[in-house]
């Protein structure tokens, strides 16, 4: 066994040291019918070459998003990634390194995630962001348990216009607590009336932007209304390229921002891992959950980083802690930070451009087929269409022909046939002039 | 030379990464253009190369030493397991494209499944819960909708002192109070105290096997009946997982649900933090409440069910699918491993622990009698008078090449030195380990109390000021004030 | 432009510093006619996606050995290799770093030298080994040189079992010295008589070892009559991966072993880079060419490694030196020796059984077709088979069926007749059952 | 913690790979069988990764830190090349398979040879030869079998004094006797006495330009003029051919043909000693006779010649078809920084030297007047008395975390330090340089003198004793001596 350093004469050595004769003396605590006395109904141990035959085999059996032409978004956007974030992942000094709780010898570590803090508090607009959650959904959960804690309030308001999958999330994390949550039906217009709904009862209003339907909002307003009756407004940013060319959530009035940082260094990944973005105010720190850095000075008075405010988290505080959550993305938020250390401000914002142009001019393009109509007003880099077909057979005939054409609504809402001919398409710099040809031209055979 | 912050070496104009020119079009941001400047710094690419090469050498890893840390498992990371995890074919998918183009990667989620309910025993998995915390979260709220269905209102959750501290946390948030059990001398649970806790109150017991302080739960099965006899559930934190891998099922030892940190036991690499992930086994009675979505393996094709339309799961707990990249990384590192090799995983891990008790046991004080399992726990008394506290201790190792073992955990016994070498170390490492421990103990003891209260001296840093960080926290950069800028 | 730091500002700073208005003024010792005023009839800089793009298609439009029953040899072979080794090679610290003048900061790659040293000198049975040349070829090149300048004499007599493009290098490197090189007909049957040709005058008997066409030799009795006209023999590996089953050219009395180090660890890539391996005997250690790390110590008293006996180099003999080589094969030494340090003796002898036991296999199961003969005695590998018909029809014809069956060996000799129905099939630890098979059914039909 | 030999760590019972049973079979092996022990040591693979990370981590690298080796190009190594080189179409794919499967790697060979032609502006290119010295042997090669066609007999190659080691050591290869001509003051060949060492015997001069002191010949166009009127041919070294890309062509100078060393310009990675890769270019005159192999396109497709039928083609220096993997890289370089950005590389890499030179000039002593081109050169004046020599010097800035720069080369001036910084340094990190130079003249003019001749006190060694180890050479590791091992 390649991953087994002990040879035969070493296991007989180090028993003999230790004063047994046999292994399984070691294991005498273990009640003598549940001790296996053989391996179990599983293959035995495989060469690389084998190893390596298995998973191309899985890996051939799916399609690729970069070998076809691919609209698919809906909370995970396939953007390219610089080799040089993937070389510096693979360092076994980033990759084999554990929780950077000896600070003197994880400054690597440390620094990166308080470059990444500020970069994430940065592009939020907020004053602090966490080092890190799972995902942007369970960070979505996690703003609304925070809101309670800060407002001791426990009644959240959800847009409509929230992705469906992170509504899930919330109602599940909720579910068993005394949180309240009021969900909205979907709002396809863009245009749903939140502030009515405010009352002096609520923690938090959790909204999205751009939202679900790639509708984009303005929350100056809304922010003004939660805070007269001091609650929090929670927004959700599951593209975070589309800060690069539109006004944070902290410029509108957020006091928690949240979103999905996938799309900075990390890749697809069929869903995971991914990385969890918080950002709060100063004031509401010592409720933030999730581990922070912070800056400090050595016995020398060299500056260096630590782990701090760890009296809020589970290992100290345990059954009153902010969270359960006992690990981060580590090094999903390297990735993301790499990433966008490498676009700086300028090829953020120019990434952003293009991402809104490419999808602009796929957006007019597309609109021109008869069968074919642009539900929003608004948009970054995703947008809603309404077919004459029900969106989940088109999309299924387009696979045939080689094109990923976006994702048919009604998969994550199953049963509202008022969604059923739904498409949400999502452009990023990835998709090139021929991919939006291919979709214009395979869309509009498939609907005439 | 030190590293400056990227803050101090960019400027927002610089740019490493090249993209194309951006064709005009009429803009459609809906007057929500972003025209402040964000302050966000770029390097050149030769810049950042160097800030992250530079920065990833004061870290410590596994491959570059010893990492005893007891409860992290900190194992060698094969990169066969990398390199099959950039396999086109499987990173580079998306959770919602169409399932008629991803059966090869519902193949391998079924796969894992399918191991790693082998090797617990266990009838149901639940896969998408996101590290080990999540994990537990997804068997807790499990077990609350098997009450829930029962029509039970059982408010307590029972579990020993030694608990990490995520099992309180995680019951809290599903409703729960914990109620501690006390242990026995010899760092079990109490049996007879344990079947007085229980009663119709009682939702579950959280049970880490083998326990936080390295040791096998001898009584486990009368636990397990016991509380199943109250009505309540098994929860086991299967942190520990390591030490018994093909060799002891949890199935088989009365386990309701219990979740498996593919981080640990099956190698993905720890990154500096995560992402880990934490799958979930569950027994019978369990298994109709696991959350979505799942695999379903039809005759033809694979299923991912999204939308569960019996009613009985607890719902979702996570977008998309969970930690697939960890997925592939653990199956590879299984199948490598085989039934045999996870066996000797094992095996080995128990036998290395036990060779540095037995090796250190005269000069440290191990807490309890008897065999270990894959880790060591020792305790202060042996640095009784020599003015060295168990983090000075811990410190001076880093002088020595190592990073520290975990310390004062569990709580329940005084300045824990808690060891766990994991099975791959070489018996060459673990001697010069014990060399080193042995060498610093004699230290210890002979007065070089400097070498332990300043250490360390050979680290990138020396001793932080973690106190002054948390009172005044600092915790992002900030631009200098102008007047100082212009100095 | 990413890869280039320095932003307008700084460069308008630094012309001024340096007292100059214009960069051009920096080159104004460039004839002013030769000085181009603009860029050169070439594509403007790529993004990283436009480069990949770019790549995929090259890529694309080749047919990776791994990708097809695949059975071409001929002095480079498709092993496996593990993992581990690539990451290494990746690290920047052994990437990026220079030939290791400045041993104090370079102990890394001057420790892997060494070690790499003392495995070509185990595995070819012989003192010492250099830190390896370009590759087998020129390795076999400078062994002639090296004869010539240890015996003072010039001829060369060369097997005609040796590669063939071995041999045309050897030629063209010594045409223009007065070397003499006596170059053997192709010797297919394994059977050729060099005893006899040795004269007084020779420096060198070049000899392969499994031959190019598969043979296996003792070279003992060829040794001896070497040395008994005060002449070398030189032994040239070209499949290294042999020497885990057979008996080493040391142990049959080579003066000079040079070889292919390709097969561990490096890969196949078309054909480069590759690693020579070079090594002698330790009286003749001070007329090797290229270059060679030693062991001594610090001014602390530790042990360290430095590029030793220089003085045979051009960068201090200049026309004198012992070649004009002034770079080794640096990260191929890594791969090689990572790889050979992964396998150990056992793995290395395992996967020598292993590609014997293959090749067996195969040999019997061809040797059954009509068509088809074996013509060799003994083999490791690789062995040459005489069809029915023209090889370069048949392996033309065997693409078509997805199947690579092997060299034809007319491809190196044009114009040969008696050549023209040679295959020339390679096996090795790569090539799996369904693969055997496939080369057995496309073959037998091919022959019909 | 010092890090062991292989030898002394592993043994020849440990593999850290695993392979598939052998099936039982008959033995062809002629009774070759080896059976003596080899003695390779083998390692468990987290054992070897150990071992190979921690070797790694005692070498410099451009990755870490500027790397001022003058005439050695140590520019920034984008990964991006790396990843295209391991494309499974470019790196899984054989020589010798057929060459209907393999036209995509004849296009790039194509590809790049068209990029090196039109930035070098010459008719041909050979890619075959393996590295910088392989490059100039191939010319040098093509120079005489020209002259061998003409059927002249010339005996000598003239080259300045200030020529790389490797010139004369190549064209005593060629059979040719090398002649040196004088440099003029101010760092130039000296026209005159080149053109008095012209005659009907000399059959080429080798000339580097820019040349090893950092300068453009100004008269290179005359020297061109009169060599060709002489009858002999021009070879030029392309070493430093980084400080005139895509601003100056070669082949607009009269040179008839010239190496390029991919691994310096287009920055293939040096990998701690190579693989490099050399093609030469070549002018009218001189392509007849380039090496085999070579690619043709063909109107459908591409054709790898490897054998020549014009019979002028002097033959083959490697087996196969020369440095694929580097071919990759360079291209993906080169494509990278296309025919504006390699402009760019060539002004920025001349623009940082002339900073460095301008910033150190009133402390160290340049070698001569007037901008240099991508690389300054210093001599030791400066240091005069203070008993500090160049390379103490070059040794104290180990120290200050720097790569030392070029010394003693070229020989013509006393002492010399050869700078070069390359175009993928920033201001910050050459303001940082120069600042770490200053301090060093400071203090060593200062008479702060143990600091340097006791120099490096912070590297993985100190100054190790050469001249023993070439003395009695110990070249490999040796079994120790039974009675030693027995201690």
């Amino acid at each position: 066994m390649r991953y087994l350093p002990l040879t035969p004469d070493d296991r007989q050595a180090m028993l003999a040291k230790i004063g047994v004769t046999h292994i399984d003396e070691l294991f005498r605590d273990v009640p003598a019918d549940a001790l296996l006395d053989a391996p179990v109904d599983l293959p035995r141990h495989a060469t690389e070459m084998e190893v390596e035959a298995a998973f191309k085999s899985f890996a051939g059996r799916n399609l690729p998003a970069g070998e076809a032409p691919f609209f698919v978004g809906a909370g995970a956007y396939r953007h390219h990634v610089p080799a040089t974030v993937d070389y510096m992942l693979q360092r076994g000094e980033f990759l084999t390194a554990y929780t950077p709780y000896q600070p003197e010898i994880s400054q690597g570590t440390l620094q990166a995630l308080f470059e990444f803090q500020t970069q994430v508090a940065q592009i939020f607009g907020m004053d602090v962001a966490n080092a890190s959650m799972y995902d942007g959904s369970t960070a979505a959960a996690e703003a609304v348990l925070m809101a309670r804690r800060v407002t001791r309030k426990n009644k959240a308001i959800i847009s409509g216009s929230l992705h469906p999958q992170y509504i899930e999330v919330i109602r599940c994390t909720t579910a068993f607590t005394e949180d309240v949550t009021v969900v909205n039906p979907p709002a396809l217009s863009g245009v749903e009336e939140l502030i009515s709904q405010i009352d002096d009862d609520i923690s938090c209003v959790v909204v999205q932007n751009p939202d679900f339907f790639g509708n984009l909002h303005d929350f100056t307003k809304l922010a003004e209304a939660v805070h007269e009756k001091k609650a929090l407004l929670v927004v959700v940013v599951t593209e975070v390229v589309s800060l690069g060319a539109i006004k944070s959530p902290g410029e509108m009035g957020a006091d928690i921002v949240v979103g999905e940082g996938q799309s900075l260094g990390v890749g697809l990944n069929f869903g995971g891992p991914y990385v969890g973005l918080f950002a709060t105010n100063q004031k509401y720190v010592r409720q933030m959950p999730g581990r922070l850095c912070g800056e400090t000075r050595d016995a020398d008075g060299k500056r260096g980083f630590v782990l701090t405010l760890s009296t809020r988290e589970q290992h100290i505080r345990r059954e009153k802690a902010t969270s359960n959550i006992c690990t981060n993305a580590g090094l999903c938020t390297l990735a993301f930070s790499i990433h966008m250390t490498l676009l700086g401000e300028a090829g953020f914002r120019k990434l952003a451009a293009l991402n809104h142009a490419r999808a602009s001019e796929l957006a007019d393009k597309l609109s021109d087929i008869d069968g074919v109509e642009l539900l929003n007003e608004s948009f970054f880099n995703e947008f809603t269409l309404r077919l004459s077909k029900p969106a989940a057979e088109v999309v299924e005939q387009l696979v045939e022909q080689g094109v990923i054409a976006g994702l048919p609504v009604s998969r994550l809402y199953p049963g509202n046939e008022e969604l059923d001919n739904l498409l949400l398409v999502a452009v990023t710099e990835t998709v090139s002039e021929n991919d939006m040809y291919a979709l214009y031209y395979e869309l509009k055979e498939a609907l005439k | 030379q030190e590293e400056l912050l990227i803050y101090e070496i960019g400027d927002t104009k610089t740019s490493g990464v090249d993209l194309p020119e951006v064709p005009e079009g009429h803009s459609r941001l809906g007057g929500l253009a972003r025209t402040n400047e964000i302050g966000l710094p770029g390097l050149s690419e030769p810049e950042a190369m160097r800030h992250y090469t530079r920065l990833s050498r004061q870290n410590y890893a596994i491959d570059m030493g010893l990492y005893p840390l007891g409860s992290c498992t900190m194992k060698h990371n094969p990169r066969l397991n990398e390199k099959m995890a950039r396999l086109a074919g499987l990173a580079d998918i998306h959770p919602l494209q169409p399932q008629s183009t991803v059966q090869g990667a519902f193949d391998l989620i079924d796969t894992l499944a399918h191991w790693l309910k082998t090797l617990t025993g266990m009838p149901a998995v639940a896969m998408s819960p996101k590290a080990g915390a999540h994990g537990e979260l997804c068997g807790m709220m499990a077990i609350r909708a098997a009450l829930d269905k029962r029509g039970e209102e059982r408010t307590i959750v029972l579990a020993p002192e030694s608990a990490h501290g995520t099992n309180p946390a995680t019951a809290a948030l599903c409703g729960y109070t914990v109620k501690a059990i006390p242990a026995t001398e010899d760092g079990r649970v109490d049996l007879e105290a344990l079947k007085q806790a229980l009663g119709p109150d009682v939702a579950a017991i959280m049970l880490t096997n083998p326990n936080t302080c390295g040791l096998f739960e001898r009584d486990i099965k009368e636990i397990a009946d016991a509380v199943h006899a109250a009505g309540a559930y098994f929860y086991c934190d299967g942190a520990n997982f390591n030490a018994i891998v093909g060799k002891v099922r949890p199935g088989d030892l009365g386990v309701d649900c219990m979740h498996i940190n593919l981080h640990k036991t099956f190698s993905t690499p720890h990154g500096g933090g995560g992402p880990g992930a934490g799958p979930v086994v569950f027994s019978e009675a369990l298994a109709p409440f696991v959350p979505t979505p799942y695999v379903v393996a039809g005759e033809e094709e694979y299923t991912m069910v999204e939308h569960d339309d019996t009613g009985d799961s607890f719902g979702r707990m996570t977008a998309f699918h969970g930690q697939m990249g960890m997925f592939t990384r653990a199956l590879s590192y299984m199948m490598s491993h085989g039934a045999d090799g996870l066996r000797q995983v094992a095996e080995d891990s128990v036998l290395n622990a036990n060779y540095i008790m037995t090796s250190l046991k005269d000069v440290m004080t191990p807490s309890f009698e008897g065999p270990c399992m894959h880790e060591a726990l020792f305790d202060d008394r042996f640095l009784k008078g020599s003015g060295v506290e168990t983090l000075d201790f811990a410190k001076a190792m880093i002088d020595e090449g190592y990073h520290p073992m975990t310390m004062y955990f569990p709580l329940v016994v005084h300045g824990a030195m808690l060891i766990e070498p994991t099975e791959t170390e070489s018996k060459q490492s673990l001697d010069q380990f014990i060399g080193s421990m042995r060498h610093l103990v004699d230290k210890a003891l002979s007065g070089d109390g400097d070498r332990f209260t300043g250490a360390p001296y050979h680290a990138p840093r020396r001793r932080l000021d973690e106190t002054t960080a948390a009172r005044k926290p600092v915790l992002r950069w900030q631009k200098p004030e102008p007047a100082q800028a212009a100095e």
